[in-house]
């Protein structure tokens, strides 16, 4: 049994990690924070460049072909650094998507920019408030050309293509490829809970798309895709989760209140113990979704939403206690506490919230029982 | 039980309400009830005019500080009467947030510690909202531990010479005066060297600078001392009884008898009954946000229900319990759940926030940020929780590393 | 305002107190565990001589008539002593049933058995598990006669007479009593959680019965009374958190485990601040209920609700806290700890669990905000 | 990452695989799967003949106490075998239970700090289920504070005379040796005073009490010790060294390794998948159960994948981590949770012990008790949460009040 990263996987993490702390300070953050800009473009090309986006697309679309385990490496540091980069969008969907449902000419052409940081595609699913059904689809493609809006679209601002959700010309629910250069394609930023992370509103009038994958299928399409960013996200989640905890229990071993650190005190020894507990929950269940998104296992559904689900609560309880053990200096602007607890209820509601996670783990988990299935 | 006043209460509660349905400034009031931070933040007037404005109408009627005797400007009312007096002032009170500290800590220091003269001068200006006090305790490394103050007064023959710096101080800019504890003798035990003093905020060597806070509010400052000298006639209280004076001031924070803590639970309900949370559902008939909902709702109503029986108390003449210590300890961790909850709701739209509705999306975002700081500001969760142990309880105080230790050798972060 | 006991209600308290703390030892409600019997018989008999039991029973029919605020003391006393009595069902249920529904002849033969302690009266609601709703409900009358099961029935074992929910000849939900002296009564003995306060299953085969209130209306009375049980047994749940608490308070602070009391330790501290937290809010939310019972106010149904679910949550954590806190002893047999914790998770459960009761109480204060009604 | 043997791995699991399968009391097969408690209860035998007998049959193949060396009658095998081995023996595992104090920690101690002649004589009639040991530390008065250690042994020419009482002995009564702990001199710091001794549990004045627990279930016992006599040659280590080698026996529980902790989880979403909790819907399909269950599913898994985390770094040959110590603190919680949860599902019914559908009762009051009770035994929720504070993220210590403190002038409830 090797349910852990292998030596040369590490080894990848130390890499990356050198170079993340060098690249991503947690001032590069900020200054997409205070910036207009969506992410942090000189970023995104350095580690497209030293190839970290390539790891899961094929050598013959300019990719590494490494595998998922090395992406998930690359997800968790991502996490780790609080780095203001398109991953979700760009790599854990938009690439996954082209190579699921994508034509040669789409991958040709995407993949390679994808793979070196040149390019950056975004998925338009959601229109408005609510958990996104089918119902709710209204852009729709006619003759070629999309109408309609999408609101939020991650990474919207600053994308070169989209992948976008639509109603086609026999009604269903089919998935669009639009180069956001073509005409008709207006753009309008939104704030988000996390200012390193902005969103745009796309609207789409008579723009030019292409099919992606077969008509009708995009639902089915989005969903597997979405498992395979949820595991991925969960890296970044727990990368995140880790990187808070540290940070708490540094500045509790530091910090001095009536002659002792705060560290000695059990109100905060049990609260770090607590998040360590949720982190490793958290660890081990990404653990899972990586062996099933490396092998192709059909336990993905299953692992996927457990990874997500551990993943969220567990960012989300290490970046709140990030702040209640800096106490004061926890709420200042100045501190970088609310940067974390900021990206954990952004990742949190990104691809969905806990509440249709939840159901999803429970729905898929009664299915496997059903079938009497092993978890392995 | 009966929620009834008694005839002389009535009495007092129509006159009350007469007076201000007469002279409060109606025009803001909507806006007035939209007001989340401690901070007055109106827009359609400058704050600290409409609050100076408010203050002086209710001083020329005798009803500014209820708590305080006539004397010094106050309407010396009886605590059940003041609570009549401010639920009847409503969303007029918030006009008197930047008073708050100044009238409910500062002037009752003063009047306890300062001298004839002092408060003849100051406490009458402090009530009709002339001047306006703050107050300067807290340090960068003296929060929870508030008695580990640093701030060095030395004595320069009839002045003392200040260094240091303050954190925390609300309205320090607005302030013409404001209250100090300043380490005087390192070498005795934390809570024996200080002293306490007020100094002309104006003084040279004083430096405001706000805060930012994650919620992007600006409630709170920083005062930097450099070389600030202070008159020893400013003292208040002997050299070295710093912690006594401190001890009043920190008992006359008002006790939280607010029967409106926001939870975020009224919004959190009515959100729920409007969202569609799939096509025909709305979310308040699912039995997950059921389920959430009532556990907001529950600690919505006791907190309520919880300051109800204190006020009762104090209506049978009684002291209201430590009690009230529940408060802030509840709602500022349910106003950070009830966010999270309300953000989830909406799927990845939860994330904006400027949503496609924007009078439909709840605000979570400021409760989600606000939650959090307010499980710190005032006293930490892992404060109140001990607070609650030993006071109410009975338990016994934690070990102390820094007992009977001269000051300067109590082991610190810095060594 | 006086959101608070008066000062003769407080006498009351002192009364019943000091009167339970003589006839009601802990011991007495551990006699009743290990012996076959249902309830501590000889307590209640005593508690009814009292008059305890009589406060809001008109003294037309032998009761006090004094108010439900009186036996909201008397509930709250009897959860702090964990008397092993069937007020839930007699005192809280049956006699209000009879008092709102039954005829002047039913009224003057039960109530005043029930004031005096002489009479028990079960509710027999359920067949078996899931929360009862009217589609589950097969008892039947025909020709005055009713046939069907019920079961868990509290206090069905000693019970003299029931109020059974079953269907009428015209189909409809309504209430019948059945002496249950009878012929065709059938008891079967069941085991609960709290082994002093055993449940029995009944079979009714032929038995003659007599309506309880109109035709149809079964369902309307029983969940009115249902709301007025609701609040009483908050109280009992609040006396009982309160002793939780205390007990818990007591042996922290006479506990030592390296060298200082336990209760000096943030762990055991900051896990009674809980328990105190919750016991407020619970306290609070009853006392909104006990003023909602006794004015009759429109507000009785949330006010229940709430006081429900909030003396539910405080009597659970208390009393698991309390085991917490004792360590080892805490899960011996010999320590008192795991009584409180069995009566917690069994009032839980009594007149429908916490599920249930969350769920109504938002029903009720949207259906309310929508009315834009205020709270009082 | 892979799931998958080594080759070594493979042939070693094929080995295990195929003696279990020839020799294994298979007829048991199904009551064993059922227990639950960390005692055995057999209903169809006698469990401690039937333990007797597959332990007799380990050891006669060489199977039995896998992390022992063969000198004394183990098996030898490297971490990860023992693991496959645990992992093929499955269910019989359960029939090792009388012998897990006595194999896991006692053993190992005795090897440690035994004469040749004690191990030789002792731990091959241990390894082969013909003896068996319990170990007896704990006190009424030290549970958490486990060095806090009252039984006095006071010496008398070649022998000590022993008194005090001892609690939460598992299998006492089962047993032919105990390790006992006693303090030897009290005028020493806590720590310092202990020495370690083992006894024949036959010796007079040794009475042993079966403790009823909560669950009504009875796993543990107190021993009583009244002039109990012990040879000094049954002295483990020096006098005075007692606590050096309690921790040799200490850091021999066995790390838990086990894939199938129980939290419940499992049977929670049976159960809701076959439950009707309104006309036509199963509770499977309610968004509340469904939030519920999410999270005991996450807990659940997260320990099974951390196990493995576990189990995969004893495979590359390296030490598991002290994150295995967030293993009970997790499930016992769980299984209190799940408990409630559980017995809510079914309404009034569920405070049922013997409900209307047995099988489908889901056992839930028996996880309301063990949950309960698993969160206080084998150290608390309290002490787990300082343990992984302390030692993995390497916080400071709780401060001491007894730190180099005569033991006896350590303040007491008896005081």
């Amino acid at each position: 049994m090797q349910f852990q990263f292998s030596e040369e996987q590490n080894e990848l993490r130390n890499i990356i990690q050198r170079f993340l702390e060098k690249e991503c300070p947690i001032s590069a953050t900020r200054s997409v924070m205070d910036s207009a800009a969506g992410h942090d473009a000189a970023l995104w090309q350095k580690i497209g460049a030293n190839g970290f986006l390539a790891a899961a697309i094929p050598e013959e679309f300019g990719g590494a072909g490494s595998g998922y385990l090395e992406l998930c490496v690359v997800a968790e540091e991502c996490g780790r650094a609080l780095a203001a980069v398109p991953t979700v969008s760009t790599v854990y969907q938009a690439a996954e998507l082209l190579q699921l449902a994508g034509s040669h000419a789409q991958k040709a052409k995407w993949l390679p920019q994808i793979a070196a940081g040149e390019a950056i595609g975004a998925i338009a699913l959601q229109e408005g408030i609510g958990e996104m059904i089918p119902e709710r689809v209204t852009a729709h493609v006619r003759g070629g050309k999309l109408s309609g809006g999408k609101s939020p679209v991650a990474d919207g601002l600053e994308a070169d293509f989209a992948i976008v959700m639509a109603r086609d010309e026999a009604g269903g629910h089919s998935l669009f490829l639009a180069d956001l250069r073509n005409e008709g394609v207006e753009r309008t930023f939104i704030k988000t809970i996390d200012p390193s992370r902005k969103h745009a509103k796309l609207h789409f009038a008579e723009t030019s798309v292409e099919p992606l994958g077969e008509s009708g299928q995009g639902w089915r399409l989005l969903q597997q895709v979405r498992d395979r960013a949820a595991v991925l996200t969960a890296f970044e989640q727990v990368g995140g989760a880790d990187r808070a905890l540290r940070m708490a229990r540094d500045y509790a071993m530091e910090r001095y209140a009536f002659g002792r650190p705060i560290a000695s005190f059990q109100a905060i020894k049990h609260t770090l113990a607590d998040s360590y507990v949720a982190n490793e929950l958290a660890r081990s269940n990404a653990y899972y979704g990586a062996w099933a998104l490396s092998v192709g296992s059909d336990k993905l559904p299953i692992a996927a939403a457990g990874a997500r689900v551990a993943a969220t609560q567990a960012f989300q309880l290490a970046s709140a206690n990030n702040i209640q053990v800096h106490g004061g200096m926890g709420f200042t602007w100045e501190f970088d506490c609310h940067l974390f607890y900021r990206r954990s209820n952004f990742l949190a509601l990104t691809l969905g919230g806990p509440a249709l996670w939840e159901s999803r783990l429970i729905e898929r988990l009664h299915a496997d029982m059903r079938e009497g299935e092993k978890m392995i | 039980m009966n929620f009834d006043d008694t005839p002389e209460e009535a009495a007092f509660r129509a006159r009350a309400r007469t007076w201000i349905q007469q002279n409060a400034p109606h025009e803001l009031a909507e806006e007035l009830g939209q007001e989340g931070a401690a901070r007055l933040t109106l827009k359609s007037v400058d704050p600290m005019t409409a609050a100076r404005a408010w203050q002086k109408k209710k001083s020329d009627a005798g009803w500014a500080t209820p708590h305080w005797p006539k004397e010094y400007g106050g309407a010396d009312l009886s605590p059940i009467e003041r609570v009549i007096w401010s639920q009847e002032e409503g969303v007029f009170a918030s006009l008197s947030a930047p008073f708050f500290i100044g009238h409910g800590m500062c002037g009752p220091t003063l009047m306890a510690w300062g001298s004839d003269e002092d408060k003849k001068d100051r406490l009458p200006r402090l009530s009709s909202g002339e001047e306006n006090w703050c107050q300067m305790f807290s340090e960068p490394a003296a929060g929870s531990d508030l008695a580990a103050v640093r701030t060095r007064a030395i004595r320069d023959g009839d002045d003392w010479v200040v260094n240091g710096q303050k954190i925390w101080t609300s309205y320090a800019h607005e302030a013409d005066w404001g209250l100090l504890i300043a380490r005087t003798d390192p070498t005795l035990p934390k809570h024996r060297g200080l002293t306490m003093f007020f100094l002309d905020m104006r003084s040279p060597g004083v430096v405001v600078q706000p805060i930012r806070q994650i919620s992007d509010e600006t409630e709170f400052n920083e005062i930097f001392l450099s070389d600030v000298r202070i008159p020893d006639a400013q003292r208040l209280g002997n050299i070295g009884q710093g912690w006594e004076v401190a001890l009043t001031t920190l008992m006359n924070e008002r006790a939280s008898l607010a029967t409106g803590a926001a939870t975020g639970f009224g919004v959190a309900l009515k959100f729920c009954s409007e969202l569609e949370i799939a096509l025909g559902k709305l979310a308040i008939d699912d039995s997950r946000v059921r389920s959430r909902l009532a556990t907001f709702a529950i600690r919505d109503s006791g907190l309520r229900f919880t300051a109800f029986r204190n006020i009762s108390a104090l209506s049978r003449g009684e002291r209201p319990g430590p009690e009230s210590s529940i408060s802030k300890l509840v709602w500022a961790s349910t106003m950070q759940d009830v966010a999270r909850f309300g953000m989830d709701l909406q799927g990845e739209a939860g994330l904006l926030d400027d949503s496609e509705q924007p009078s439909a999306d709840g605000g979570f975002h400021g409760m989600l940020m606000r939650g959090a700081g307010m499980r710190i500001a005032g006293g930490t969760d892992e404060v109140m929780r001990n607070i609650i142990a030993e006071r109410v309880l009975g338990l016994p105080a934690d070990m102390r590393a820094d007992k009977d230790v001269p000051f300067d050798q109590v082991p610190t972060s810095a060594r």
